[in-house]
């Protein structure tokens, strides 16, 4: 099972930003390994992030998005203590949900 | 030039554009030195450290109870200050101990731990010492922990045993040892200050200051260009590699003897790692 | 540095005479070479583009205006292909998407990002691109398409090897 | 009286000895490298561990590391580096600049990690500045920039540049600069090409 993300949350005035770190290679399916041989794509496709069970973010990625990817972004209306839900789901079909809370 | 990223970061942190903060960006100027703008690079960067990742999963397998023992690093594994004791530690290695009679660095150690502590096949540990995207490496991430609980300690070695003070001079003989095709040793690019290879800067590790110690500090690294965490066993072995010298044995007497070398040159220096390199 | 000689600098000359080369080998390594054996297509029609206007075709639109309107803050030099800080913000009203395209990637679309109703249209990321090229932000707004973009060097770092 | 010349011996021996203890604590300082390197390293790709052992060259300029060795040892180890420069057959020095771009570009070779069959780059702009367009260059060895607009190309000038290219530890002989001909890094053609990089007037380099 893939790693559980790194989320931050934090409420300025009155937008929460969120930074997440994923754990993943993003592999584009182009890349050798030390052997010579093709590492298959394997990249996170989708990624969508919720608030009260309102999407506040939802992104679509291919491969040239960097390994172990990062991703910041804001939203109004968030309040501290309340918690912040970030999913994201690959190309071999893994998924991986967390959630911080907005501090 | 790094101050006004870091400005712009914050007023965009503020939620409040500021037009003329961010017009020289948008126009992506010229003019700044090769320098600067490196540093611009490094600086984007923030605090947002991947190695966050790897310092996660090493506290879990610090703390889970593994192998055929059934116990916890936590509880069994002595890294110089006594069982499980993690905060400081690394300061303090590579250190002789007395149950392995043997000066031993933080991966040598945390392998000992493993297979005589939990009782693990050490062939599979070694094999993966250093991982690649999908496959982990566990050394990796219990270093990136455990180097990351000394974050603002100071480097002091014992150095009270005699097979300490020997690992040094070893070290020392190793790091000026010129071969290969290549004719390099280590003092080849690292005993000078302000110089470059390519773009990078060259460090002198050759003796005592500052240059050793702020090199020293920030190992292990999360490695932007290979997307992974690196330990001081790794960037030797591949430093070996670029010196058109053999495979570097993981755990060997020669990798554990320069980084006794690379660690003395550092004493004082506070530990700022895992940090992030190019 | 001041905003005006930077403005000032801000030439044809000066942007090409900086050219930095790639050396052989350095691409395929990073896994982005257009050369080596093509995967598996993403099935995402806008991921299958190659230029600008091809991405904006695939989702839907045409011409896209450059505007000043969105901020890119990219680096000059990236120190590695592999990652590349970006952050894009935009101030066109009723942005509703901000994406990401590198038009000499083997695939010009990095990413897509979807601004719902009460989200700020900001985002910060990192993307890999094959080498020194233009990296273009697209906004998309009830109005259409729009971009900014900004040359990135990618530089060689240490031993080269 | 005899006291005296006896401490007077004594003093002037001193740093004698001492200099005989030094060298042989430095003697014991490749020889111990040696050991602890051969039990610590493993054979990999073109990387033998043959490449642990090392030429005159070598240990004297480990063994007086961070110095240089002794005056005398230096002239015979120079002459005799100088002495194996091989010179064209063909008496041509230049090759193509733009194959020798390439050559100065590349910075693989020689690694345990590198394809034997894939020619050897020479990985110039580790160390030189040479087309002022590559800004990705180091400084460890000095600019190059202009190297020909600024010397000509005449005969004793190409000369010496070619037994330099070739083997620079025939004229600096701790140099950090490899023997790309002497050790068979570069091939005598990406020799040639690597000197029109220098040399020709239309190359980038003398722009």
């Amino acid at each position: 099972m893939a790693d559980p993300m790194r989320i931050r949350a934090t409420l300025t005035g009155d937008t929460v930003e969120v930074k997440v770190l994923m754990s993943h290679p993003m592999e584009t399916g182009l890349r050798k390994d030390a052997d010579g041989k093709l590492v298959p794509a394997h990249y996170i496709d989708t990624v969508k992030a919720s608030y009260n069970g309102k999407d506040v973010m939802t992104a679509e990625w291919g491969p040239a998005v960097s390994k172990n990817p990062f991703l910041a972004f804001r939203f109004k209306g968030g309040s501290k203590g309340e918690k912040v839900t970030v999913t994201w789901h690959d190309t071999a079909g893994d998924t991986r949900t967390d959630e911080a809370a907005i501090q | 030039m790094r101050r006004r990223i870091q400005q712009m970061r914050k007023r965009l942190l503020l939620g409040g554009v500021i037009a003329t903060a961010l017009g020289a960006s948008m126009l992506g100027a010229q003019s700044t030195s090769t320098e600067d703008a490196l540093a611009d690079y490094r600086a984007m960067f923030g605090d947002d450290n991947p190695a966050a990742l790897w310092i996660a999963r090493g506290e879990d397998l610090w703390k889970e109870a593994r192998g055929s023992r059934k116990v916890s690093l936590a509880d069994t594994c002595d890294l110089g200050l006594g069982d499980g004791v993690i905060k400081g530690a690394y300061a303090h290695l590579p250190r002789y101990f007395a149950d392995t009679a043997k000066v031993q660095d933080l991966e040598s150690r945390l392998l000992t731990c493993m297979v005589k502590g939990q009782g693990m096949d050490e062939a599979p540990i070694v094999k993966n010492r250093f991982g690649d995207g999908d496959r982990k490496s566990d050394l990796e991430a219990l270093s990136a922990y455990i180097i990351d609980a000394s974050r603002g300690v100071a480097m002091d070695l014992p150095m009270t045993h005699a097979q300490e003070r020997l690992a040094y001079e070893s070290g020392k003989a190793i790091f000026f040892y010129r071969t290969g095709t290549h004719d390099f040793s280590c003092a080849t690019c690292h005993s000078q200050s302000g110089k470059r290879i390519r773009l990078q800067e060259l460090p002198n590790l050759s003796v005592a200051g500052a240059d050793a110690r702020d090199t020293y500090t920030v190992w292990p690294a999360y490695r932007v260009s290979q997307g992974e965490v690196r330990t001081m066993e790794w960037r030797i072995g591949d430093c070996f590699r670029q010196q058109r010298v053999p495979e570097l044995v993981f755990g060997s007497q020669a990798a554990i003897d320069l980084t006794m070398f690379l660690a003395k040159n550092a004493e004082g220096g506070k530990m700022a790692a895992p940090g992030l390199k190019r | 540095m001041s905003m005006s000689r930077r403005a000032f600098l801000q030439t044809g000359a000066g942007a090409t005479a900086l050219l930095v080369v790639a050396a052989a080998g350095f691409t395929p390594r990073l896994g982005l070479a257009a050369t080596e054996p093509a995967a598996a297509p993403d099935p995402r029609k806008p991921f299958q583009g190659h230029t600008l206007d091809e991405v904006v075709k695939a989702m839907g639109g045409s011409n896209a205006q450059q505007s000043s309107e969105i901020a890119l803050q990219a680096p000059e030099i990236a120190e590695n292909g592999a990652v590349v800080p970006l952050v894009i913000e935009s101030k066109l009203p009723g942005t509703r998407m901000i994406a990401i395209v590198s038009e000499k990637n083997p695939h010009a679309l990095s990413a897509v990002f979807n601004i719902p109703e009460g989200a700020e249209a900001y985002v910060m990321t990192r993307v890999k691109i094959a080498e020194t090229s233009k990296v273009t932000a697209i906004v998309q707004t009830d109005k259409g398409f729009f971009y900014t973009d900004q040359l990135v060097k990618v530089t060689l770092g240490g031993c080269g090897g | 009286m005899r006291i005296w010349i006896t401490t007077l011996l004594l003093s002037a021996m001193l740093p004698l000895v001492a200099v005989a203890a030094d060298k042989a604590r430095k003697d014991d300082r490749n020889a111990q490298a040696f050991a602890v390197m051969q039990a610590s390293f493993v054979a990999k790709g073109q990387a033998g561990m043959d490449r642990l052992v090392q030429d005159k060259t070598q240990a004297a300029c480990s063994l007086y590391a961070p110095g240089m060795p002794p005056d005398a040892l230096a002239a015979t180890l120079l002459e005799d580096n100088r002495n194996r420069v091989k010179y064209p057959a063909d008496g041509n020095y230049l090759g193509d600049w733009k194959r020798g771009q390439a050559v100065a570009e590349e910075g693989r070779g020689k690694q345990s990690s590198d394809d034997p069959a894939e020619p050897s780059g020479g990985n110039c702009y580790a160390c030189h500045q040479l087309d002022p367009q590559q800004i990705a260059y180091g400084t460890i060895g000095p600019s190059l920039y202009r190297y020909g607009k600024l010397r000509g190309n005449s005969e004793p000038v190409l000369k010496l540049a070619w037994g330099m290219l070739n083997d620079m530890k025939g004229y600096i002989l701790c140099s950090a600069m490899p023997r790309f001909g002497g050790k068979d890094i570069l091939t005598e053609q990406q020799l040639k090409d690597v000197m029109a990089l220098l040399f020709d007037p239309d190359s980038p380099v003398n722009q």
